[in-house]
């Protein structure tokens, strides 16, 4: 570089030399305006079907220049996650700092490489846009600032939570999962972009963003409350619950480069309940109590999550509820069908005491038809809840199904939630076929697989289904904890047959199945006899659904009420066409924890409204 | 001087002023917690003494539920290579017009303009300083609007208006059922 | 005695040359813009520009008059250099040149900064008043060597009339040549005269805010533009006549003209001004140099 | 005329034009209008950082006509290049009083329209059309040279089309701005134009000119005197 | 009607007037005003009247979350918006103890010098233009836009980048980034004559720029000039080699110096200052491509970041001077205090108040130029 020292004078021709630019050339631009560089930051632009409508875009942005429009036309889903909201953008607020697309769960929005737009004084409103496909002007652009895997500001992998090994886990109906420390829980809290989108999705529409942010602030008793001002059984739910929240959720997408997996809400609950005391919970719950009495009483037929969550709200409210129960102890299918290893019965106890801490009596082994009858209650109490859930699993019916050991998995899991540990309460077979894809057929498949590790050391279970696999009703976790556990999954496969030698199970002859539904998307599996094959079985379980055991209605009763495909005809908040009974839970929905719980409110809500008042209750079902 | 003979120096400093913790963040970073009033008196010594002669920035941070103002001299030696952070905190006064501390202007020049500064945005009245009138809030009226208790963006619905949109798309939109969901201003974490 | 065809040839002349000077002085100010383009690397203004930018400025609605004075300063600014237009002859006509002679057009060329500093002082406005004590100083600056140049030229040709010294440079040789140092202090003086880099210190926008004009807006900016445009014109013609020989025919003029015109204009774009004392000091010191020692070589 | 001003305004002549020519001459008044436009040189907000480029070699506006001026006098356009403080916001309006129609101003970058990014800060304007009328705006944080001269071409044509009149509507709206001055700046503002004078003048007087705002400030003003200069020449 | 500016102000002595340079005048960088008060034509006092461009930063920046305030603090200095960015990161990086990956460190780099080199071509033009002279603001505003068009492909933003982010920078270089770069950086230094004839060794242009506005060392140091400004009164000070941070002790850089602490001078160190970034530049494009890794260090989700409490001071030398902030976080989302040091709140003020006194009106404007004072630093 050539050095000019201070002292230099200078020159006055110096400057002269540069009249040399008169034969050089110009450098202006076009007047037209140049195409921006690759990734510039201009005019935005939103994949109407990639937006989920989450509204994570107007959170990150610093301007609050972010109005989430709803788009009548556009599909609203809550259970995918979908809500048909679009973020529409005030140019008179923008900075165009991309934020917004750094932060969206789903890469919809983008940047065009557009950057010009101008308007009269007057037409301020073009200021204001729906970003779409097309650009401002509604003219094709191409993209600049996009999503990549560097500039993704989410942050997209869950947070790691301690889980037994297989190996550890084979042979004992120990918890499998180790649940959040502290620092796991904020850190996994922190993930959320507080879109609402598992508030939707949730059948009792429990406030997940608002607990999932406090306890990313710390403060996990907040978190509790907002549960218990939905679910009552937050333990069992924490544990157990289906989870429609996270396939739901914003963060749960695929298509992306860097992968994107939903926050971990479920095991979220868990830690927030399991952080704090239980006498602490109680009296966080005792808090919404209503201290006036109204006088009315409630029989509440089963003490399972829909009954007691019925059970809870009114009390809440101040009547006064009897639950009566069957079985000795309470819970229902939640004790009597989810094995221990994935609901420790501690747990529910816990959630069972809390309920009753607030006032609610259940009488157990109380068996109503039996004990008392109907019309007895009837008279006894203002209002019925029939909450009896789905006790006998139903039969594939095809030939050797009446065997006594084709059993139900239903029937084995019920035996085996009355035993403690070892005991299974039935002989454990060497080995066993189950017959169903869900989630109870895993339970069952994996209970026997633990008294089979446990008694044999080895592990003979086939578990065959006439989906294919990735159409399995189970959890995908399930699935993959069945197989690392030792089980054997064969999907596509339609049972024909149990094949019966000398009064015992000797197998179960599948065929292949070629389609599950006919055209008209009407359940009618089509099967390749040729590929034959017969799995050997000294048990077969059959878990292919559940039903209701009626009976303790009453003829008088059943004839009364309005039924439909064999279950209790009932309006959309659980009453029935008794104006005194009201049906709730598994026997009404089928078979799900949480939809139970959101029934037990509807019908508590419908109760509540009926008594005091507030609400016609004659007819209900038929003004519908 | 060398960084060295500084923290000698500095140590030496723990015994001739009152009420004096020094905390070494880094190499470079020294942090010392004073008393009011002492400040001066340890600015003087670092200038004069410790060759901490070009004083960086004075910061002034608002607590509320502590009632008071935390100033925050940073000084940097040339020499020693060091900033020395003299953190120092007065009472808040929040019943009177104005919260009072001295200036420190005769030991360094730039303070004159922090000190405005502070005056300004927090009301902090510098006693001795030659510059204790508006410079850049000229044309406010309000309070210190630094302070924590002055809520800006309440101020600002108050004060202003904002543009009203209704675009074609946005008309059709509406006629059709939908319609603006959730204003910005909702969502504001 | 003048025929009633010479004299209406004459009104003729003296209604056509202010306009002619006026046409080719808006090609100078375009001319002017083009090269700052070329230099600063750029197209620059298309070709009308001057003349869009005269009319919208007397078609704006706006037009604020600080008093009669005010006007008149304009006009006589604009006037002054008329008047030196007409006196200024160009091939084909003389107007009344030969009646007029340098000494008339060196005072008629002082006109114009007397009557900007007429108007300008009735703005009261601080950087006008800066500007035009500025504007004042530099004609003292520059007037001295253009006068002891005027001088010496008159000397030379023992005339005083411009048709006179063009005939006799046509005949002879180019002023030029025969008292180059004169010529070259002319060159100092027409930068300065036509207020250009070195020597444009009375409109300095970054210092004073354009000085002058700041309070100028509307028509008597206008009158402004076409007193500059006029300034080109002028500035160049006269020193095509001292020292170029005048034009034997358009042609030869309008080369000459264009070509004295472009050497301040280029030099301008290169160079930032002076301060008023230094442009004094150079003014004094320079070109009265160089002119006191041509007049020696003259005499 | 006006009561305030001490200098006398004076405007073409209003009077009905029967000449079959004004027609194009009013279409030639137009056009050298558009084609010849000068800026005010002042630098209002960020946005002001884009101005040099679009001036200088790179994008050229002297091609369109265009050249900055430093006073207001001589300026046709106002540039507000983004946000503007309320200190600004006076200069700025003080300054756009004393420009001469016909004038245009400019709105560039998002914080002329609805606050921008300084949407929460005490100290700014948010909304610019509230306290001046706005000709066009340039949307951008703040937008490129090239965005800056597509707004310039698009003010130009309709200037052009003799569509670039929101100058008139300060006159026929004046209360409406005024009352919004009054409300940022307190009720004594006052600035040395005569507007409602200039409004007359320009038999621009609108519904709106008179209400409830210059009657406050007729309560309020006070006459400015001509100041005297004391310059050592 | 006449503009508030330019009412005269009568004054007890009958020789002297004030005038207001700015807001609105060609003469002043940015939106900011100068009063004066004027004997003839020399300066008596001049006064700074600043806040035009006040926005109230530090409140604004209270009210955002940590990751919303990017977009914001390249807004404080126009000119030169990359260490803004950058200084910004640093503090919060500093509290949060994130540890930037070291290719993201030399990205950053990158850009701090190639706005050091934008914002100085800026300035030569401003400089220049203050005396009189357009042709170098013409062509340094163009060359600088070259540099412009190079952040533009590398931030997909041509002035605000809002491209570093605490724990790195969002995105990595493109293809073929360094190669232009390095056209760049050729081309920049053909220019390097056609500046030095035009401007730097133009004999008008020297003599106007002598002796204007000169600071001793001792008037330096008092006043706490930082930066080139410092630097060209003889006092090799400068925040990347005193005080490193990021990668600036792996690079090999000199320090220009000048003595006599005026107007020249200041042009001279910043003239040099550039070769120089242009040599730190080349330097990078020849070491960029081995360092591997990401750009970018994880963050946690910005809209549930609490920065843990604490407080930081981070400093840089952007090419005004020392740049500081002073970041306090009380453990919450947004931060909880930032003061923004920026060099140009000494040099716009105390030192052009002090320099301008005994100056004559022509040298105001230069003397502001060439302290390359950047008013919404002061402002905020």
């Amino acid at each position: 570089m050539k050095k000019i020292k201070y002292e230099d004078i200078g020159s006055i021709l110096n400057p002269l030399k540069n009249l040399q630019f008169f034969a050089r050339k110009p450098i202006t631009e076009d007047l037209e305006p140049r195409p921006a560089a690759k990734i510039y930051r201009g005019f935005h632009l939103n994949d109407m079907e990639k937006c989920i409508g989450c509204s994570t875009c107007q959170k990150i942005c610093d301007n609050a220049a972010i109005t989430m429009v709803k788009v009548p036309h556009l599909k609203e889903d809550p259970v995918n996650g979908i809500k048909n909201l679009r973020p529409a953008i005030d140019y008179g607020r923008c900075c165009w700092c991309a934020l917004c697309v750094d932060i969206c769960p789903t890469g919809a929005i983008e940047l065009s490489r557009e950057y010009v737009h101008v308007c009269d004084g007057d037409e301020v409103d073009s200021y204001f846009i729906l970003p779409q496909e097309k650009g401002i002007h509604g003219t094709e652009q191409e993209k600049g600032w996009t999503k990549t895997a560097s500039n993704d500001l989410l942050a997209r992998t869950r947070t790691d939570m301690g889980e037994m090994t297989p190996e550890a886990r084979g042979d004992n109906f120990k918890e499998i999962v180790d649940g959040y420390t502290d620092e796991q829980a904020i850190l996994e809290a922190s993930r959320c972009v507080q879109c609402g989108m598992c508030h939707d999705s949730c059948p009792t529409h429990m406030h997940a963003p608002e607990y999932i942010r406090a306890i990313w602030k710390g403060n996990v008793e907040e978190a509790v409350e907002w549960m218990y001002e939905t679910n009552p059984f937050s333990h069992v739910c924490g544990r157990v619950c289906t989870h429609r929240c996270e396939t739901a959720c914003s963060l749960n997408q695929t298509g992306l480069p860097q992968g994107s997996e939903p926050i971990a809400i479920r095991w979220l609950k868990r830690y927030a309940m399991d952080a704090v005391p239980h006498e602490r919970i109680k009296e966080i719950v005792a808090r919404k109590k209503s201290q006036e009495k109204t006088g009315k009483t409630i029989a509440i037929i089963g003490a399972g999550p829909a009954g007691l969550t019925a059970a809870f709200d009114l009390v809440k409210r101040g009547h006064d509820v009897q639950v009566f129960e069957a079985l000795p102890k309470g819970g229902g299918m939640t004790r009597y069908g989810i094995p221990y290893y994935r609901l420790p019965d501690d747990s529910l106890e816990r959630d069972i005491d809390v309920i009753q801490s607030m006032g609610v009596k259940i009488e157990y082994n109380t068996r109503i038809g039996e004990q008392i009858s109907m019309a007895q209650l009837h008279t006894d109490y203002d209002a019925v809840v029939l909450a009896i859930g789905l006790q006998s699993g139903r039969s594939t019916r095809i030939p050797g199904s009446e065997h006594k050991d084709t059993r139900s998995a239903v029937e084995l899991l019920r035996l085996i939630g009355n035993h403690d540990g070892d005991e299974a309460g039935f002989d454990i077979p060497r080995t066993a076929v189950v017959i169903g894809g869900g989630n109870v057929a895993m339970d069952i498949a994996r209970s026997l697989a633990r008294y089979q590790k446990q008694r044999f050391n080895q592990v003979e279970i086939i578990v065959t289904a006439i989906d294919e696999l990735e159409k399995f009703p189970a959890d995908k976790e399930e699935i993959k904890e069945s197989l690392e556990e030792g089980i054997t999954i064969i999907p596509s496969r339609g049972p024909q047959q149990v094949m019966i030698e000398n009064d015992q199970i000797k197998g179960l002859k599948t065929w292949h199945v070629e389609s599950v539904f006919d055209s008209d998307g009407r359940f009618a599996p089509q099967y390749d006899d040729s590929d034959e094959q017969i799995y050997p079985a000294e048990m077969v379980i059959e878990a292919i659904g559940q039903m209701a055991e009626t009976e303790l209605l009453g003829n008088t009763l059943t004839e009364q009420l309005e039924w439909e495909r064999g279950r209790i005809k009932v309006a959309q908040d659980g009453s029935t066409s008794a104006p005194w009974l009201w049906s709730a839970g598994d026997c009404v929905n089928g078979p799900d924890v949480v939809h139970a719980v959101a029934d037990g409110h509807r019908v508590a809500e419908s109760i509540h409204a009926c008594l005091t008042g507030n609400k016609v209750s004659d007819g209900k079902l038929n003004d519908e | 001087m060398n960084c060295d003979e500084i923290n000698v120096w500095l140590d030496t400093l723990l015994e001739e002023i009152n009420e004096i913790k020094v905390t070494r963040k880094s190499d470079r970073r020294v942090r010392v917690d004073v008393d009011a009033s002492s400040l001066p008196a340890l600015l003087e010594l670092l200038k004069g003494k410790a060759s901490y002669v070009h004083l960086s920035a004075i910061s002034c941070v608002d607590w509320p539920d502590d009632e008071e103002f935390e100033l925050v001299y940073h000084c940097w030696s040339y020499e020693a290579k060091s900033l020395l952070s003299a953190h120092t905190r007065i009472p808040r006064n929040s019943s009177e017009e104005f919260a009072r501390y001295v200036s420190v202007y005769d030991i360094y020049k730039p303070a004159g303009f922090f000190e405005r500064d502070i005056y300004e945005m927090f009301g902090i009245y510098f006693e001795s300083s030659p510059f204790m009138e508006k410079f850049i809030l000229t044309e406010w009226n309000g309070p210190p609007p630094m302070r924590k208790d002055f809520d800006a963006e309440a101020y600002v619905n108050e004060t202003f208006n904002w543009a009203e949109y209704n675009p074609d798309w946005l008309q059709e939109i509406t006629e059709e059922g939908g319609g603006i969901a959730i204003r910005p201003e909702d969502v504001r974490l | 005695m003048a025929s009633f065809n010479s004299i209406s040839e004459l009104l003729a002349q003296l209604l056509f040359m202010p306009m002619l000077a006026f046409l080719l002085g808006l090609v100078m100010v375009l001319m002017y813009r083009k090269i700052a383009a070329r230099l600063q690397r750029r197209i620059g203004p298309p070709f009308f520009q001057p003349v869009y930018d005269i009319v919208k400025l007397y078609s704006k609605d706006t037009q604020i008059s600080h008093g009669l004075i005010h006007d008149i300063g304009i006009v006589v600014a604009v006037g002054g250099y008329v008047a030196a237009v007409i006196l200024l002859p160009v091939p084909g006509m003389d107007g009344i040149a030969d009646k007029g002679g340098i000494i008339t057009l060196s005072y008629f060329l002082m006109i114009p900064s007397l009557g900007m500093a007429l108007g300008v002082g009735q703005c009261a406005n601080p950087n006008g008043s800066i500007g035009i004590s500025r504007a004042l100083t530099a004609m003292l600056a520059y007037d001295i060597p253009f006068i002891i140049v005027v001088f010496g030229v008159a000397l030379h040709y023992q005339s005083t009339s411009l048709v006179g010294m063009i005939d006799y440079q046509q005949a002879h040789q180019w002023g030029i040549f025969e008292m180059p140092l004169l010529a070259a202090a002319g060159l100092f003086a027409l930068q300065g005269m036509m207020g250009k880099h070195p020597f444009e210190i009375y409109v300095a926008p970054a210092e004073i805010a354009t000085g002058p004009m700041v309070e100028m807006s509307g028509k008597f900016m206008g009158g402004l533009f076409v007193m500059q445009s006029f300034q080109f014109y002028v500035a160049s013609v006269l020193y095509t006549s001292l020292f170029l020989g005048g034009g034997a025919n358009w042609f030869e003029f309008l080369l000459k003209i264009f070509f004295v015109v472009e050497i301040p204009m280029s030099i301008s774009f290169l160079f930032p001004r002076y301060r008023t004392e230094d442009m004094v000091r150079i003014m004094w010191k320079w070109p009265v140099m160089l002119a006191l020692i041509g007049i020696a070589f003259v005499i | 005329m006006s009561k305030l001003g001490n200098i006398p305004v004076q405007a073409k002549s209003e009077k009905k034009r029967t000449n079959p020519l004004a027609r194009v001459f009013d279409e030639l008044i137009q056009f050298c209008q558009s084609r010849s436009m000068f800026m005010l040189h002042y630098c209002t907000g960020c946005g002001a950082i884009e101005l040099p480029p679009a001036m200088t070699s790179r994008f050229d506006m002297e091609r369109l006509g265009i050249q900055p001026m430093v006073t207001p006098r001589q300026a046709d356009i106002l540039l507000v290049t983004g946000y503007v403080s309320v200190k600004t916001l006076k200069r700025v309006i003080l300054t756009y009083e004393q420009m001469q129609s016909p004038k245009y101003v400019i709105g560039i970058c998002s914080c002329t329209v609805n606050g921008g990014m300084y949407w929460q800060s005490y100290a700014t304007a948010k909304v610019l059309n509230e306290y001046l009328p706005v000709d066009v705006y340039i949307a951008g944080c703040m937008p490129r040279p090239e965005a800056v001269i597509m707004g310039l071409r698009r003010l130009m044509s309709n200037i052009e089309n003799g569509k670039g009149n929101a100058w008139k509507d300060y006159y026929e709206r004046y209360d409406y701005y005024l009352g919004n001055q009054q409300h940022l700046f307190g009720d004594d503002w006052q600035t040395p134009v005569d507007v409602i004078g200039e409004a007359k003048f320009y038999d621009l007087e609108g519904e709106e000119t008179y209400g409830e705002h210059t009657r406050t400030l007729e309560q309020h003003q006070e006459p400015l005197e001509a100041a005297v200069m004391r310059v050592k020449l | 009607m006449r503009p508030e500016n330019y009412q005269a102000v009568r004054l007890p002595s009958s020789n002297e007037y004030e005038i207001f340079i700015g807001p609105n005048h060609p003469g002043i960088e940015g939106n900011y005003a100068f009063k004066l008060r004027l004997d003839g034509d020399e300066v008596i006092s001049g006064k700074a009247d600043a806040g035009y461009l006040h926005r109230g930063f530090e409140k604004l920046m209270e009210g955002r979350l940590w990751i919303q305030n990017l977009a914001i603090v390249p807004r404080i200095c126009v000119p030169d918006p990359v260490p803004m960015e950058v200084v910004y990161s640093l503090s919060v990086e500093a509290i949060s103890d994130i540890e930037v990956p070291e290719r993201g460190q030399w990205i950053r780099v990158l850009q701090m010098e190639l706005s050091r080199v934008a914002s100085h071509l800026f300035t030569f033009g401003g400089h220049a233009a203050t005396t009189g002279m357009y042709t170098p603001s013409y062509w340094g505003v163009a060359d600088r836009d070259l540099a412009l068009d190079l952040f533009e492909e590398l931030t997909g933003g041509r002035v605000y980048h809002i491209y570093n982010i605490p724990g790195g920078v969002r995105r990595d270089i493109p293809d073929g980034f360094l190669d232009r770069l390095g056209h760049y950086l050729d081309y920049l230094e053909s220019r390097q004559n056609d500046y030095d004839n035009l401007l730097f060794t133009n004999q008008v242009f020297v003599k106007r720029a002598r002796g204007i506005g000169v600071i001793n060392k001792e008037q330096a140091l008092e006043w706490g000039v930082t930066g080139p400004n410092l630097r060209a009164c003889g006092l090799p000070f400068d925040v990347r080699r005193d005080d490193p941070y990021l990668i600036y002790d792996q690079l090999d850089f000199d320090i220009p110096l000048q003595d006599a602490g005026d107007a020249l001078a200041r042009i001279l160190v910043r003239r040099d200052e550039l070769f120089q970034s242009v040599r730190i530049l080349r330097q990078i494009i020849k070491h960029l491509p081995s360092v591997k890794g990401p750009v970018r260090a994880p963050i946690p989700n910005p809209l549930a970041w609490n920065v843990p409490a604490g407080e930081s001071y981070s400093r840089v030398e952007s090419s005004k001077g020392e740049l500081a902030y002073y970041t306090v976080s009380d453990g919450g989302p947004k931060p909880y205090r930032v003061h923004v040091r920026g060099p140009s709140s000494m040099h716009a003020v105390q030192v052009l108040e002090n320099v301008a006194v005994g100056a004559r009106i022509e040298d105001v404007a230069q003397i502001m130029f060439s302290l390359d004072a950047c008013p919404p630093e002061v402002d905020r």
